[in-house]
């Protein structure tokens, strides 16, 4: 199980890059960033898994017993939730800035946008 | 003492609370911010003051339990001293950018205001995936800030960033998730505790995190981003974030660099290295302002980074040096960029404009100094402490790169420094003031001085400076509004003053040195008298190079004579670029004597090592690699004496310098050279050195030196470079004079400094006077002048007389003694080419006193006045001191002899009477200077008797075969008169040094401009050298 | 003891003035021969001088034209009062004059004195020949300096001494302690060098005389014009006793000073008869190639 | 020929992280951060029943506040980077199914909402899911109603109210002396009951409300700034 | 400035010049003669007259004889030593050179030709005289010092000869400058010359050659007869 998800978590990795590094396209770009991003929660989440977990919720008296046991790991998944909002963060501040740079040169491709360099 | 963790509760808060402040109040919002910062920095500086004064280093634990089950902070010593400092940078920034955040609005004034909390949190946490949140926070904040004023290129930049630092922030968290899966923590401490590199993808991890906090810190090559958001975004923000957020980051690596073990030294390390030296090549090519402080800024990261990598071999001595670069770069980066924003000029080559408010021309001069690392900066001491611990070590391609790197910022900088000094100004629009951005910028300068004072009282070698002579030139620098009748009088009083109350302490050989500069000093200051005005700024820097001066003399440690040198080259500096065309020199004077200075720091460093003392003793007895250890001291002072090859900057510095200015640098200035290379020679272990090559090789470069100086100096067309010219030969005879190592040879050598310093006074000296009367350097422009001005002509025939060395006059003490020594040593072809540049020379002596004075007189030089009556005191007052010296040569030959003799003591040299006696020859001074005398003047007589008839006739009275001349331009022959010598001797004169120069300097910049091209400006790119550097930095650290 | 020798030195002086006007008029008079004419009578610089200086009116263009005959005259005469003129075995004998003042150092050097001040006063004579011909002369002089100093120096470490009167004294004996066969080559780059410190033909381009007038004498007439020629006489025979000195084994008596001189200058003479003129450049490259190397093998045999 | 140069690096970056990939092999157990959080005592300390949560708004609950304060920060960002607001746009009127629809579904939505975050100690979800599901309500209501006029002043001040009762919150603890973000500073209450968990419910509430604000802030921002072209 | 840019303004100053003349009925005087200004290093203006500032231009004074013995020893020098200066003012002055050769030999009489007239005493007028040449001549003359003797070769100098009407040139040389010894003929032969130099002796022992004091006797009488013949006169009144 795990291997599967952290297998697909780095292959969403390696496509976001791929995105990122060849699309022209600016939202191209930044759908390329998120699909990165969600590639590394899904790496991240697949850290928590324990064979035999379950979910951290003690919602059932038998999980209150030896809870280490039977749960999986609830801190990646703390992380990953932060994680998220942070890329979610980053990534509407990434559609803001293409929204205005489209304003800017009516474009939304990248190469448009090399007026500092050198 | 209120906890540190309050800081969030303030930074958030009153970002919170600004939500509330109504839209039109916005000065109340700004101010809030403001308060809101400096109530932080206020919180901060308490704690930097309790702990400093003994207070143990709090933890503070969130959530009620303890790391590594909880969050936690640290505020110890480094962090109460790096948040005060972000803090106090966010609030002056804060001040610099009221007007702009204010405009902006709520939520900009919100942005800024976390931005500087995310700081310090960022600074304190130990708790790695909380430094990655508050990392997010600032780098979200400064994508923010970045278009605080909006531009097309800051939204550009901004987006870069994000894109960049977003794939950084990904490359972080997958580090960290990792970390977290082999080690079971996110504490900092307990990841240190588990040790992940040791394991195979445990190590992967660690370089991941340490990867991304690398280039976090904007690392060469992989940060085209970080330069889009220097150049891009607005001033104010280019600050913090070359100041503040660099150095939260830089602490960030200090951290993790302990989690990271002892083999991520190298690594960062040679990282730093890389960046430093790379990004400051690439920096030549620069022309934008900021994208430059952007460079600047990289390479100083860089050169953090490589002390931070070092930390181990600089041991207790880490913080020190680590903060005094720190804060040098700290506080004058973010005074630039201040300015930047201020003077808004893009292109540097318009910061000419700087100028027109010449406080704003020393505040800018203050920050520069101050990156480059000189006195009294903070980055002077810590430079200084770092070379020597790295030599010490024996980590010398360290110390190459860390040098060669400074070279090449000082070479933008003083450019760029060169243009604000120099460049045209007159079309470019004066830049408007406004005091909250002005106050910022003063109080960083300010800071800057006082961090260094302090800086320097922390080790017993700083603190041993003696900062009088610098006070003194502070205080000219207050009065600097006074006339110069006024400035004068107390420059020369303060100067004959303190000469009189240290000249007791001094031993002889450094009382000669000590005589020439202070008594030379005044002496040229007395022609300051001829001036007019207040002529600002000229006091302060004159002054500065004479504090310089003594401080090389008294200097007691290695620290103290480095700590001169740097003042004195500094002071020089100011005073050649005064000159009207003198931008280029000055700027080659700098390379050249920042170059020369390096190569003395890395000597006194091998000096240094293995003594572990700084006393100037040490050079005495240098054990480390001593051949190269006294080769590169000799290359050091050689670049102040202008040996062939180091001398390219010395005619146009020399020659284009104000006329009482040229003495200075040339008479008396030239000199500390010599006494460098003096002091070198005497650690050498005088006669029977254990490295006889060396001396041999300065024989022939002195020899060389004087050939080629003396040659170029007959094809000048310019009399102050001529005279410029003739320095560096004359330079070359002392140089030789002194490599002899022996008696006679450093008789000679000293007979030699006297001289010069005399005759070249004398010559400079009339020559600028002349200049200031006929308002050209050409000599071909003059002529005739004996009629004007038959003082000055006297002068300068005394001068020449003694320069060339023809008997009775002092001159030839010099050459008589080195004759004896030559061939006492057996330098036979030295001292052949010595004789034939002393004929070369006497070539460039008459067309010196013939064009100017002799042949016909211009007609707009009809009415000029003889030179000024305060040029003819320091004047005469010198021809005393040489005619003196000519008629009774042992008054000064036998002293000289006494020093000469503390480390030569076999008498070669005996006196009978008024006769001097070696193996070789003889020489009755006084007796041959008495039978001249006689003989002129019994035929003078003579001559008077029988013409005394004489009809005196005008300049056209010539015999022209029958016709008249019909101008004197046309009759003067002045221009191009060597024409014959030249076609027979054009060889020698291809400028092979400079060329050679130019080459290394075209060569340094094609390489800059061909691998900066890898800043496409594309976003996408830069995301590929993102992965790249991951990957290189894999294959490199790791290996496949 | 100073007072006679004072007496010596310029009964000295007066000789070799009176004998640098014979040998001039000598070899004018051979000239005159070699080409078939009778030529000028013996006496004839004498006349020339008198009637310079009996001249009714001169002028001056200032106080340095006025002192360059002067220096030039100094210079002249000072180079004899450090010259010792005759061995006679004793250092401190009466013709070695004032030579106990300095050595050949001082004398080399003092040899520049007259030179400057005849620069300087030609310059402010004003006329633009003056002025070439002396930047002619400067540059060929430093040019004629460097194998000449080779060749000295290298006669120095022979003898190991720069004392004039140590070297003559060595040279005694008979011509074979002559530097003239003791050390060739040095013995060779003088005599070379020394045909430009005689200014002849092929190099006189300092006077190049209907070339720039007479250069740096153009504006001189009179007593001035007196003074140089005296000057002139004195440096001649001077020059020759230099080299006479250094390489010719010196002189004992007078008679084989005048025979020895004779031959020396005799030497740039005929060099000068059979030679045209060279110009700057031709001169000055002339001397960096065979005197120099003579002048560098003169010091590689005798440093190593 | 810049794709082979991509896919070569992404090649030498696939070896880079392959050793990560290769040494991974699942994990058998919980880390010792995490059996200290599971283990009784501490799990009876904090009384929460999500141990995610637990871990989220106490044990890391300053990452929660890092995080906060970023979507404040983007909020607040945008809000000045986008303030130019372009015209109005006329839009094809929706179908009247839709905005029925919309009008019977938001108040639902925005309900599952609240129940999301204050339930955040009990199950799965928090402020950030809840706050989130209040946005998608918002979204729809602009969608549904694009001419309908909108307070954002409104979830501005809820906004930074809920930022300054978490900060205050958060500094109470420590002002107490228990420890910034301790929830020991409310009744720890009954295990598995609403009213549990001492001041996390509080906290998640306001996060909740608060990230709901900001999101909404965020594609207020987003939509009146979209211009017809 | 380009050559070209050079001639146009020269010509342009010409024009200027010779308009002026005419206008205002004075001399002509050549554009580089006339008054000129310069600026001075402190900014101030100068005015430069060419013809007087350069010169010293003062009378030439008699310069009375020495008593008894020495001017007779003088005399007898300056008689056996007179040096020619090298100036060929006229088609006559190709008689000169063989004076040199063997066969005529002037140096056993003490003759010998010097490059300049500071330091010559005779001057050969070798043959006719262009009043163009007459200017220099008298110039060269003034510039010897005294005493000074000048031999007119050939008839054209004493009338004229087959130039006495020519326009351009003149025909008695000694209204202009004091001939010491007049050797006649058209031209007469180098041996002639040899001749006149032993007439010069003669007179120079016999104390007679004092021509240069009547010269600064009559100076208004010679100026004024050179002035008279030379219309573009720029130099000073007498030339030292």
């Amino acid at each position: 199980m795990e291997y599967i998800t952290i297998t697909t978590g780095f292959l969403i990795i390696l496509a976001g890059l791929w995105a990122i590094m060849t699309r022209k396209n600016l939202i191209r770009i930044i759908i390329g960033f998120s699909l990165f991003d969600t590639g590394i929660h899904i790496v991240m989440v697949s850290m928590a898994f324990v064979k035999g977990g379950v979910a951290p919720i003690l919602d059932k008296k038998e999980l209150l017993t030896d809870t280490a046991h039977k749960i999986v790991d609830p801190v990646p998944q703390a992380l990953v939730l932060t994680a998220i909002v942070i890329g979610l963060g980053v990534t509407a501040l990434m559609l803001a800035y293409a929204m205005r740079l489209h304003q800017e040169k009516k474009s939304l491709d990248i190469e448009s946008f090399k007026d500092l360099k050198w | 003492m209120i906890s540190p963790i309050h800081i969030l509760t303030i930074g958030l808060g009153g970002a919170f609370a600004l939500g509330f402040v109504p839209k039109k109040a916005k000065d109340a919002a700004a101010v809030l911010m403001l308060a809101a910062i400096a109530l932080m920095g206020v919180l901060t500086g308490s704690w930097l003051i309790g702990l400093i004064n003994g207070e143990s280093a709090q933890q503070i634990f969130t959530a009620g339990f303890k790391p590594p089950f909880s969050i936690n902070l640290l505020m110890g010593l480094n962090e109460s001293v790096l948040t005060t400092a972000v803090n106090f940078i966010g609030l002056l920034g804060g001040i610099y950018l009221y007007r702009n955040l204010k405009e902006a609005g709520n939520h900009a004034v919100m942005v800024f205001l976390i931005f500087i909390m995310g700081l310090n949190v960022v600074i304190m946490t130990r708790d790695i995936f909380n430094l990655f949140v508050f990392l997010e926070i600032v780098s979200i904040a400064t994508a923010g800030l970045v278009i605080l004023t909006e531009s097309g290129k800051s939204i550009q930049a901004g987006f870069k960033y994000m894109l960049a630092t977003g794939i950084i922030s990904g490359v972080l968290l997958l580090g960290i998730i990792f970390a977290y899966y082999y080690s079971g923590t996110l504490n900092i401490d307990g990841l240190t505790a588990a040790n992940i590199g040791a394991l195979k993808g445990g190590s992967v991890a660690l370089l991941l995190i340490m990867v991304s906090i690398i280039l976090e810190l904007k690392s060469f090559p992989a940060n085209g981003w970080g330069l889009d958001i220097y150049e891009g975004s607005n001033a104010g923000i280019g600050a913090m974030l070359s100041a503040a957020t660099a150095t939260a980051m830089y602490f960030v690596l200090s951290k993790l660099l302990e989690m990271a073990g002892s083999e991520w030294n190298y690594w960062v390390a040679l990282i730093g290295a890389v960046s430093f030296v790379g990004s400051n090549v690439l920096a030549l090519k620069q022309r934008i302002a900021k994208r430059l402080l952007g460079y600047s800024s990289i390479g100083q990261i860089g050169l953090l980074m490589i002390i931070l990598g070092f930390k181990d071999v600089l041991g207790d001595n880490t913080p020190y040096v680590a903060f005094g670069i720190l804060f040098s770069h700290y506080f004058a980066k973010a005074g630039l960029f201040w300015l930047a924003g201020i003077v808004k000029q893009n292109d540097i080559a318009n910061w000419a404009v700087i100028r027109k408010k010449p406080y704003f021309l020393f505040l800018m001069g203050t920050f520069i100094f101050a990156l480059i690392g000189f006195p009294p900066f903070p980055s002077f001491f810590a430079k200084w402490e770092l070379v020597m611990e790295l030599v010490n070590t024996g980590n010398l391609p360290w110390v190459v790169a860390i040098l060669f790197g400074s070279m090449m910022e000082a070479v933008y900088l003083f450019r760029w420094f060169g243009y604000a000094i120099k460049g045209e100004n007159e079309n470019i629009e004066d830049f408007k003031i406004e005091w909250n951005k002005i106050l910022p910028v003063g109080i960083v300068a300010i800071a800057l001085y006082v961090t260094g004072y302090f800086t320097s009282q922390h080790t017993d070698a700083g603190a041993a400076i003696n900062w009088i002579p610098l006070f003194f030139v502070a205080a000219i620098f207050i009065l600097d509004f006074l006339p110069v009748f006024i400035k004068n009088t107390i420059a020369i009083i303060g100067m004959a003053f303190y000469f009189y109350t240290i000249y007791p302490d001094l031993d002889n050989l450094r009382l000669v040195f000590e005589a020439i500069f202070m008594i030379g000093g005044i002496l040229t200051l007395i022609a300051g008298y001829a001036y007019k005005g207040t002529r600002p700024g000229f006091y302060p820097v004159a002054l500065l190079m004479y504090a310089g001066l003594t401080t090389i003399i008294e200097a007691q440690n290695t620290l103290q004579f480095f700590f001169g040198w740097e003042l004195m080259t500094a002071g020089s500096y100011f005073l050649i670029i005064r000159g009207k065309r003198s931008m280029p020199h000055g700027l080659s004077y700098m390379l050249f004597s920042v170059g020369g200075a390096y190569a003395l720091l890395m000597g006194l460093g091998m000096a240094f090592a293995g003594q572990g003392s700084y006393d100037m003793s040490i050079i005495n007895s240098i054990s480390y690699i001593p051949y190269w250890a006294y080769g590169l001291l000799i290359v050091g002072f050689l670049t102040k004496t202008a040996a062939l090859g180091l001398h390219i900057w010395l005619p146009g510095a020399h020659g284009e310098a104000e006329s009482d200015v040229s003495p200075m640098v040339s008479a008396i200035l030239l000199k500390a050279g010599v006494f460098g290379i003096v002091l070198t020679l005497i650690g050498m272990g005088g006669e029977n050195n254990a490295y006889p090559w060396l001396p041999y090789a300065l024989g022939w470069l002195g020899a060389i030196t004087a050939f080629s100086g003396n040659l170029m100096a007959v094809f000048q067309e310019d009399a102050k470079r001529l005279l410029a010219y003739s320095s560096i030969g004359q330079l070359g005879y002392i140089v030789l004079g002194f490599a002899m190592m022996s008696h006679l040879g450093w008789l000679g050598g000293f007979s030699y400094v006297v001289n010069h310093f005399l005759y070249k006074a004398v010559l400079f000296l009339t020559i600028g006077a002349v200049v200031l009367r006929v308002k050209t350097h050409n000599m071909y422009e003059m002529g005739g002048l004996i009629k004007r001005m038959p003082l000055a002509f006297t002068a300068v025939m005394i001068g020449i007389i003694a320069l060339s060395g023809v008997p009775p006059l002092s001159g030839f003490a010099g050459k008589w003694l080195f004759y004896n020594a030559i061939l006492e040593k057996g330098w036979y072809l030295q001292g052949a080419i010595m004789f034939f540049s002393g004929g070369i020379a006497f070539m460039y002596l008459w067309r010196l006193i013939h064009t100017i004075f002799l042949g016909q007189l211009k007609d707009n030089h009809r009415n000029v006045k003889e030179i000024s009556i305060w040029f003819l005191i320091p004047i005469y007052t010198l021809l005393a001191g040489i005619m003196v010296y000519s008629v009774k040569p042992q008054w000064v030959l036998q002293p000289l002899g006494d020093i000469v003799a503390q480390w030569f003591p076999d008498g070669q040299l005996t006196w009978d009477g008024g006769t001097a006696f070696t193996k070789y020859g003889h020489w009755a001074g006084t007796a041959v200077a008495v039978t001249i005398i006689a003989a002129f003047l019994v035929v003078t007589a003579l001559l008077m008797i029988s013409t005394r008839k004489a009809h005196k006739v005008k300049q056209f009275d010539i015999t022209y075969s029958g016709e008249r001349p019909e101008r004197p331009e046309t009759t003067h022959v002045a221009y191009n008169v060597f024409e014959g010598l030249y076609q027979a001797m054009w060889v020698a004169t291809i400028p092979l040094v400079e060329k050679w120069w130019n080459k290394v300097s075209d060569f340094l910049h094609d390489t800059a401009g061909i691998v900066r091209r890898i800043y496409s400006g594309n976003g996408q790119s830069y995301v590929i050298h993102i992965v790249l550097f991951i990957i290189v930095t894999y294959f490199v650290i790791i290996g496949g | 003891m100073t007072i006679a020798k004072l007496g010596y030195t310029l009964l000295g002086l007066f000789i070799v003035w009176n004998w640098g006007f014979l040998m001039g008029a000598i070899f004018r008079k051979i000239g005159a021969r070699v080409s078939g004419r009778i030529g000028i009578p013996f006496y004839q610089p004498w006349i020339n001088f008198f009637k310079s200086v009996g001249v009714r009116t001169t002028i001056t263009h200032g106080v340095m034209y006025y002192l360059g005959p002067v220096f030039r005259l100094t210079g002249g005469i000072g180079l004899l009062f450090f010259m010792p003129l005759i061995y006679t075995g004793d250092p401190n004998g009466m013709w070695t004059n004032f030579s106990f003042e300095g050595d050949l150092i001082l004398i080399l050097y003092f040899q520049l004195f007259g030179m400057l001040g005849m620069a300087m006063g030609a310059g402010e004579g004003g006329h633009p020949y003056s002025a070439m011909g002396i930047a002619r002369g400067l540059a060929q002089h430093a040019a004629v300096e460097l194998p000449l100093t080779l060749a000295i120096l290298s006669i120095a470490i022979q003898y190991d001494t720069f004392s004039m009167y140590k070297i003559v004294e060595a040279q005694q004996g008979g011509f074979q302690n002559w530097v003239l066969f003791t050390n060739p080559f040095a013995a060779g780059a003088i005599i070379l060098a020394m045909l430009g410190a005689m200014g002849h033909s092929p190099f006189n381009l300092v006077k190049a005389p209907n070339e720039i007038l007479i250069g740096p004498a153009t504006e001189y007439e009179g007593t001035y014009l007196g003074f140089m020629q005296s000057a002139g006489s004195i440096l001649h025979v001077m020059e020759a006793v230099l080299f006479m000195n250094l390489v010719f084994g010196g002189a004992t008596s007078w008679p084989e000073l005048i025979v020895k001189t004779f031959l020396i200058y005799f030497w740039s003479v005929f060099v000068g008869m059979v030679f045209p003129r060279y110009k700057i450049e031709q001169s000055i490259t002339w001397f960096f190639k065979v005197p120099l190397v003579l002048g560098v093998l003169a010091i590689i045999v005798f440093s190593f | 020929m810049k794709k082979l140069l991509v896919l070569f690096i992404l090649a030498a970056f696939v070896s880079v992280l392959y050793p990560l990939y290769s040494s991974f092999h699942g994990s058998t157990g919980l880390t010792e951060v995490s059996q200290f959080y599971a283990s009784k005592e501490n799990i009876e300390k904090v009384n929460s029943q999500n141990l995610v949560t637990a871990v989220v708004v106490t044990y890391r609950g300053l990452d929660t506040l890092g995080e906060v304060t970023i979507l404040f920060l983007t909020a607040a960002i945008i809000a000045f980077f986008l303030k130019k607001e372009s015209d109005k746009r006329t839009l094809r009127k929706n179908s009247e199914i839709f905005k029925t629809a919309a009008k019977l579904l938001i108040p639902i939505i925005t309900m599952l909402g609240i129940y999301i975050f204050i339930n955040g100690h009990l199950t799965p979800g928090g402020g950030f899911q809840g706050g989130a599901v209040i946005a998608s309500a918002v979204i729809l209501m602009f969608l549904a109603f694009p001419n309908m006029e909108f307070s954002h002043k409104f979830f501005e001040s809820l906004e930074s109210v809920s930022g300054l009762v978490y900060v205050g919150l958060a500094a109470f603890g420590a002002i107490l002396g228990l420890g910034f973000l301790d929830n020991a500073i409310l009744p720890l209450g009954k295990f598995g009951e609403l009213f549990s968990a001492g001041a996390i419910p509080v906290i998640y509430s306001f996060v909740g409300l608060k990230v709901g604000a900001e999101l909404s802030n965020i594609l207020h921002k987003f939509k009146s700034v979209q211009a017809d072209n | 400035m380009s050559e070209k840019d050079m001639n146009s303004k020269v010509s342009e100053m010409l024009a200027r010049s010779e308009a002026n003349a005419k206008n205002s009925g004075k001399k002509f005087v050549r554009p580089e003669d006339e008054e000129r200004e310069v600026v001075a290093p402190d900014g101030s203006i100068i005015k430069v007259n060419p013809i007087y500032d350069y010169f010293s231009g003062a009378r030439p004074e008699e310069e009375k004889p020495r008593n008894g013995i020495v001017e007779k020893f003088l005399n007898w020098a300056r008689a056996e030593s007179i040096w020619v200066l090298g100036f060929g003012t006229g088609c006559g002055s190709i008689e000169i050179p063989p004076l040199v050769t063997p066969r005529f030999d002037m140096f056993r009489f003490g003759v010998q030709m010097r490059p300049t007239p500071r330091q010559s005493n005779a001057f050969i007028i070798s043959g006719y005289l262009s009043v163009k040449t007459l200017k220099r001549v008298i110039r060269t003359y003034e510039q010897m010092p005294s005493p000074k003797y000048v031999l007119a070769l050939g008839s054209c100098t004493i009338n004229g000869g087959m130039y006495y009407d020519s326009y351009s040139t003149i025909n008695r040389l000694d209204h202009y400058i004091p001939v010491d010894v007049y050797i006649a003929g058209c031209m007469p032969r180098p041996e002639a010359l040899l001749a006149g130099f032993g007439k010069l002796k003669e007179l120079i022992k016999a104390g007679k050659a004092e021509k240069a004091n009547e010269y600064a006797r009559n100076f208004d009488w010679y100026k004024a007869n050179q002035k008279k013949i030379v219309k573009d006169w720029n130099m000073p009144d007498y030339n030292w």
